[in-house]
C-alpha cells in the first residue's frame, strides 16, 4: 500500500509528521478548552439560577 | 437556545453573541464533515495516487501541505485585519473574539509552513534555510502572532484588550508590508514563484492541480472550524466572565 | 460656567456602575459626592473629566473646563517644586505660580526637590496645580488623603477662594471638609442588573 | 509643548539613567561581540556595521519602558491626557525627547566604538549617516509599543516582543545602508527608503500610540 | 525546598511569560542578525555560533529581574527570609527555577536557531553542550545581580549593567568552545574550564546573593 | 513560649526610631502596640520577626518561633486559595491546611485563583497563613486593613483561638479589635536625639 518514496522518504514522511502532528495537537487543544469552559459556565449558570430562581435566558 | 429567535435582518445582526452561538452550533458539524472529507481526499489522493516529479521525485507530496498551511497563514492574517476593522469601527464583540481565536491557529499554520519549507528545502536547495525574502517575511509573520497573542494574554480587561490588539494588528499589517519589500530589496531568493495563478501556462500540472484544491479545501475547512469552535469558547468565556463580576458585585 | 450633567451612565471595567446621574454645579458651587467603597466616584469624576467614555448621557461643559486631580499627583521626584508646578502652568499656557504657591503654604519649599516632601505637603503640592490650570471646574478625588488637619482647613479655604473667584468644584470624599456645599449620594444611582432576559446573554459583553 | 519636551529632558538628565544606561549597554554589547564571535579582525570588520546597527537597536529596544511608565506611574499621563495639547503631540514629543536622550547619543557613539569592531574607514560617514536618519523611527515605533503596554505590570519582555518585529524594516534598510557603504557601494536607494520609513513613522504613527494611550487610561 | 521550586515553576508556566518571552526574544534576536550583517551564509556560518550564545546571553540577561522582583513586590520574599529554610537554598532554588524555564528552554532551543544562521553541522553537538554546561551560571550570577538590585525602582538596566561584566568569563569560554567545536578543533580546555566557573559559582554565588537579599529587606 | 523584649533599640532608614523597648508576652495573651504614624511599629514587628537587626537589647525566643504578617500578603494571583496555602504550609514542613481553611472562612474559595479575590478575602488568605506556619507568636501589622466587620470579628475570634491553643500574639492596630489584650502605647519609647555631642557626629553613620 506504502507509496515508494525513493530516497526522499524520510523528509515526505517527516513533513506529514510534523504537519499532523501541529494540527491534531491544535485541534485537541481547542476542543479541550470548548469542553472545559462549556461545563464551567453551566456550573455558573446553574449557581445562579439556584440563587435567583429566575429562569436563565440562554443554554448555550 | 431556548427560544426563537426573530428572523435576521442583516448581516450584521451575527455578531449579536446569541445568534452567533445559534449559528456557529448550527454550521459546525457540517463544517467538520466537510473538512474532515476534504482533508482525508485530498491527502490520501495527494500522498498515494500521485507521481513523483521528474525533477523533485517524491517531495514533490510535500506540495499537499505546504501550500495550503502557507496560504492558510497568510490569509488567517487577513482575517484578523477584517475583524479587527469590524470590531473597531462598528464595535461588535465577536469580530474582536474572533480576531483572538484566530491567531493561535494562524500561528500554527505558519510554522507548519515554515516546517514543511525547511524540511523540503533540504533536498532541492541544498540547505534548511535561505534568507530569502518568502521565506524570511514568514518567519517575521510568525513573530507578529506571537507579539499579538502575547498582548491578548497579557491585558487583563477584555475591551482594552480588543481595542489594543485591533491597534497593533493593524499597524503590524502596515509594517509586514512594508518588511516584505524591504526584504525583496535585501536579497533575492531562491522560493519558487506563483503555481496557482488563473494562467494556465504557469500552473501545476493536472495531476497535481486536483489533489492539491482538495488539500487546499480541507486547511481552509479546518481553519474555519477551529475558528468557529474557538470563538464560541471566548464567547462563553466572556459570558461566564462577566456574571461572576455580577455576583461578584451584587 | 455653569455645569450641566444628564442621564449619564458610566461603566468601569466592563461593568456599569452608575446610572442616570443627573446634576447641575452653578459657578461659585461646590457638590460634594458620597457614597460607600466602589460605588463609582472615581468612576464618575474620570467620566467628567473626559478619561473615560460615558456609556449614555451628557456632560456639560466638555473636558477642556475642566481640572481633576486623582489619587496620583503626577509629581517627579527630581524636579524642584516650581519646577514642578510651572511645568503644568505652562502646559496650560499660564506663567504666573506664586498666587497658587502661597494660597497652598508652598512658598517656603519652592526650591525642594518634589521627592523630599513629606507626603502632606505633596499632596498640597498636587493640589496647588488645579489652581495654575486657570480652569473654572474643579473635580477632586478624595483630595484630603494624607493631610493633617490645618492642612484640611487650609485645603477648604483654597477651594472656598477658588468658589468666590466665580469657579465651581466637585469633590469626592468621605470626611468632612467643613464646606458649604451640597451634598450628592450616590447611593440611588447605582446600576441595576437588567430584568430583560433577552438583554442578558448581549450584556455578557457590555 | 516645549515645557513638555524640557520637562523630559530635565528628568532624563537628572535621573541619572536616560542617556547613560542606553549607552553603556550599548557599549556591553559591542564590547561581548568579540568574545562571542572571536578576536578576528576581519571578520569582525565585516559584520562591524551591521553588529553596530543591531547593538543600537537592542539599547533602544531596553529604555523604551522609561518613555512612558513613569508618567503613567505617577499619574501625569493621565494629566497630560487632560492637558489642552493633543496627545499626539505628546507622544511626539516624548518620542523626539526619547530620540535626544537615546538615538542621539548612540549616533555619537557608534563611530568610536566602530573602532573597537574594526570598522573600516569608510564606513564611518555611513554608519553615523544611517544611524542619524534610522534612529528617529526606532524611537518613534518605540514610544507606539510603550503606549500599547502602558498599563501592564512587567511589560518590558512584551514590549520587546511587539515592537522587534516592527524594527525590521528600519534595521535591514539601515544596516543595508552601512553595510553598502562600507564596501564603497551605491547606497543610495537604502538611504532614500530609510528616510521615506522615518518620515512615514513620525508623521503617521504618532496617532496610534495616542490612540493605544487613551485605550490604556480608559 | 521542593515546593518552593514546584510553586516557582507553576508561576512561570501560568503566567505565561516565564517561558514564552526570554524564548521569542532569543528567537527575536537571531532573526534579526542575518538583517542587520546580511544574508550571505558564510559569513553567517562563522559568526553562527558566537551570535547564538550571545542572544541566549541577552535573552537570559531580560528575563533577570522577574527573578526577585516578584516576590519582592507582593512580600512573599521577607516571608520567606522568616521561613525555616535558609536564605542561601531559597537563592539556589530560585536560580535553578529560572534556569529550568529559561536557559533550558534557550539550550534547547539553540540548535533549531542554528539552522537560521546556518551553523555547520559540527557545531550542534558542541553549541548545545556548551550552553547545557554555562547557562547554569548565568542563572547563578543573574540571581546574584537580581538580589542586588532587588529593592529599586527601575532596576532592569542597572541590573542589566551589573550582570554583564560578570557575564564575560562565561561567554568567552561558552562561546570558545562552540566556536572550536564548530571548526573541528579541540574544545577540552575551554570546556573544562566554562565548566569549572558553573561549579565554582553554583557553590559560591548563592551565598552572596543570599546576602544582598538580607540587607535589602532590612 | 514565653516572649521576653528587653531593652530593645530600632532603627529605620538610618535613624534611630524607638528605644529600650522592653516587654512580655505570656502564652495565651495578646499585646497591642499603639501610637501615632511614623513612631516605629512596623520597625519595631520588623525586627522583632528578625527581618532587621536590633539596634541594642534582645529578643527572645529567637525569630524561629514567630509567624509575621506585614502589609503585603504574599500571595500569587495565579495560584488558588488551596495552592496558595499549602505552599506556605510546606514550607514549614506542616501538611493540614483545612483547619485553617475553616477557621478563616475560605472553605468556598479554595479552588479560586486567588487573583480574583476581593481584597477582604485575599486579606484573610494572608492570615490564615499564619495559622499553618505552626508558630506559637504571631505578629501582625495592621491586620484588619480592607476588612469589613464580619471579618475584623472573624479575625478576633481566630487569634482568639490561637491564644486558647497556648499561642501568643503582638499587633499593632489603630483600630479596637474587640480582643480582651495589654496595650502597649510606644509614645513613651520614641528615641530621643542624642545629648552627648560626641554621639551626634558618630550617629549620622549609624
Ligand atoms: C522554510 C522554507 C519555506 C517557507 C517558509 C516557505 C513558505 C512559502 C510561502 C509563504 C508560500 C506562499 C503561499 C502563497 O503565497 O499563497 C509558499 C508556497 C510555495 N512553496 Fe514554499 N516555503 C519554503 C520552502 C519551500 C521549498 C523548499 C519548496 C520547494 C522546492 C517550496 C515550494 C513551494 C511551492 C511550489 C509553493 C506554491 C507557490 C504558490 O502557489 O504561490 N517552498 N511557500
Ligand atoms: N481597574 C478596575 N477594573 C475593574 N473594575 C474596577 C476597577 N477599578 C474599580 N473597579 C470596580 O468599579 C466599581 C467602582 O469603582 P470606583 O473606584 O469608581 O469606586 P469609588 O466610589 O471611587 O470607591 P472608593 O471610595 O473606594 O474610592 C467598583 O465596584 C470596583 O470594584
Ligand atoms: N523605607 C524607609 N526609609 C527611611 N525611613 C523610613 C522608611 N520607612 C519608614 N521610615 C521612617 O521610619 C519611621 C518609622 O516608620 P514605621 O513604618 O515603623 O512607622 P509605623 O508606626 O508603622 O507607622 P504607620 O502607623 O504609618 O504604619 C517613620 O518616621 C518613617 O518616616
Ligand atoms: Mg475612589
Ligand atoms: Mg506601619
Amino acid at each position: 500500500m506504502m507509496p515508494e518514496l525513493g530516497k526522499y522518504a524520510a523528509e515526505v514522511l517527516s513533513a506529514y509528521a510534523v504537519t499532523i502532528t501541529l494540527m491534531v495537537a491544535l485541534l485537541l487543544i481547542s476542543l479541550r478548552q470548548s469542553a472545559r469552559t462549556r461545563r464551567a459556565l453551566r456550573d455558573v449558570e446553574a449557581a445562579r439560577k439556584n440563587r435567583s430562581g429566575k429562569e436563565s435566558a440562554t443554554d448555550v | 437556545m431556548s427560544e426563537r429567535l426573530p428572523k435576521p435582518t442583516s448581516l450584521w445582526e451575527y455578531a449579536n453573541p446569541r445568534r452567533f452561538m445559534a449559528l456557529s452550533g448550527f454550521l459546525l458539524p457540517f463544517v467538520a464533515v466537510g473538512t474532515a472529507a476534504a482533508l482525508l481526499i485530498g491527502l490520501i489522493w495527494g500522498f498515494f495516487f500521485t507521481p513523483d516529479d521528474y525533477r523533485q521525485g517524491s517531495t514533490v507530496k510535500i506540495i499537499y501541505i505546504h501550500v495550503p498551511s502557507a496560504m492558510v497563514a497568510i490569509n488567517a492574517w487577513l482575517m484578523m485585519l477584517v475583524a479587527s476593522l469590524i470590531w473597531l469601527i462598528r464595535r461588535h464583540h465577536v469580530s474582536a473574539l474572533a480576531a483572538k481565536a484566530a491567531a493561535p491557529v494562524g500561528a500554527t499554520m505558519t510554522l507548519i509552513a515554515l516546517a514543511t519549507g525547511a524540511i523540503w528545502g533540504q533536498p532541492m536547495w541544498g540547505t534548511w534555510w535561505a534568507w530569502d525574502p518568502r521565506l524570511t517575511s514568514f518567519l517575521v509573520l510568525f513573530l507578529f502572532y506571537l507579539g499579538y497573542m502575547a498582548l491578548w494574554a497579557a491585558i487583563e480587561n477584555d475591551d482594552t484588550a480588543a481595542e489594543l490588539t485591533s491597534v497593533l494588528c493593524i499597524v503590524g499589517s502596515v509594517f509586514a508590508v512594508l518588511s516584505r519589500y524591504a526584504l525583496v530589496f535585501w536579497n533575492q531568493g531562491l522560493h519558487q514563484g506563483a503555481s496557482l495563478s488563473l494562467d494556465k501556462e504557469e500552473n501545476v500540472s493536472d495531476v497535481f492541480y486536483w489533489p492539491l484544491l482538495f488539500c487546499l479545501a480541507g486547511f481552509v475547512g479546518f481553519f474555519i472550524l477551529l475558528i468557529l469552535v474557538r470563538t464560541r469558547t471566548e464567547v462563553r468565556a466572556r459570558r461566564m466572565k462577566a456574571l461572576q463580576a455580577r455576583e461578584r458585585m451584587a | 460656567m455653569e455645569m450641566n450633567v444628564t442621564e449619564l451612565a458610566v461603566t468601569r471595567g466592563g461593568m456599569r456602575v452608575l446610572e442616570a446621574v443627573s446634576f447641575r454645579v452653578v459657578p461659585g458651587r461646590a457638590v460634594v459626592l458620597r457614597g460607600p467603597n466602589g460605588i463609582g466616584k472615581t468612576t464618575l469624576l474620570r467620566t467628567l473629566a473626559g478619561l473615560q467614555r460615558a456609556d449614555a448621557g451628557k456632560v456639560e461643559p466638555g473636558p477642556e473646563a475642566m481640572a481633576y486631580a486623582s489619587h496620583a499627583d503626577g509629581i517627579k521626584a527630581t524636579l524642584s517644586v516650581r519646577e514642578n508646578l510651572s511645568f503644568w502652568a505652562k502646559l496650560h499656557g499660564m506663567f504666573e505660580i506664586s498666587a497658587a504657591l502661597r494660597d497652598f503654604n508652598l512658598e517656603t519649599l519652592v526650591e525642594r526637590p518634589a521627592g523630599s516632601l513629606s507626603a502632606g505637603q505633596k499632596r498640597r503640592l498636587g493640589l496647588a496645580r488645579m489652581a495654575v490650570t486657570g480652569r473654572s471646574i474643579w473635580l477632586l478625588d478624595e483630595p484630603t488623603v494624607s493631610l493633617d488637619t490645618d492642612s484640611v482647613a487650609l485645603f477648604a479655604s483654597a477651594v472656598e477662594r477658588h468658589l468666590a473667584q466665580g469657579g465651581s468644584a466637585v469633590i469626592a470624599t468621605h470626611i468632612d471638609l467643613g464646606l458649604d456645599a451640597e451634598v450628592l449620594q450616590l447611593g440611588p444611582f447605582k446600576a441595576e442588573a437588567p430584568e430583560d432576559p433577552h438583554e442578558d446573554f448581549h450584556e455578557a459583553f457590555l | 509643548m516645549i515645557a513638555l519636551l524640557k520637562r523630559d529632558l530635565a528628568l532624563a538628565i537628572r535621573a541619572g539613567g536616560g542617556f547613560g544606561l542606553a549607552l553603556a549597554f550599548f557599549l556591553i554589547v559591542v564590547t561581548l561581540t568579540p568574545f562571542a564571535v572571536g578576536p578576528d579582525s576581519a571578520t569582525l570588520a565585516t559584520i562591524a556595521a551591521g553588529i553596530l546597527w543591531l547593538g543600537a537597536l537592542l539599547s533602544c529596544l531596553l529604555s523604551l519602558d522609561r518613555i512612558l511608565a513613569l508618567d503613567f506611574e505617577d499619574g501625569s499621563l493621565e494629566l497630560l491626557a487632560t492637558a489642552p495639547i493633543p496627545l499626539e503631540g505628546v507622544a511626539t514629543i516624548k518620542a523626539f525627547a526619547h530620540w535626544l536622550t537615546t538615538g542621539l547619543p548612540l549616533t555619537l557613539a557608534a563611530p568610536v566604538l566602530g573602532v573597537l569592531l574594526h570598522l573600516p574607514t569608510d564606513g564611518f560617514f555611513w554608519l553615523t549617516l544611517s544611524l542619524a536618519i534610522g534612529t528617529p523611527a526606532l524611537s518613534v515605533i518605540g514610544t507606539f509599543g510603550a503606549a500599547l503596554t502602558v498599563g501592564l505590570k512587567r511589560g518590558g519582555l512584551l514590549l520587546s516582543l511587539i515592537v522587534l518585529p516592527l524594527y525590521v524594516p528600519t534595521l535591514i534598510f539601515g544596516a543595508e545602508v552601512a553595510r553598502r557603504g562600507t564596501q564603497g557601494m551605491s547606497a543610495d536607494t537604502p538611504l532614500a527608503l530609510l528616510a521615506g520609513i522615518t518620515l512615514a513613522t513620525v508623521a503617521l504613527l504618532p496617532f496610534a500610540s495616542a490612540a493605544a494611550i487613551r485605550i490604556n487610561l480608559r
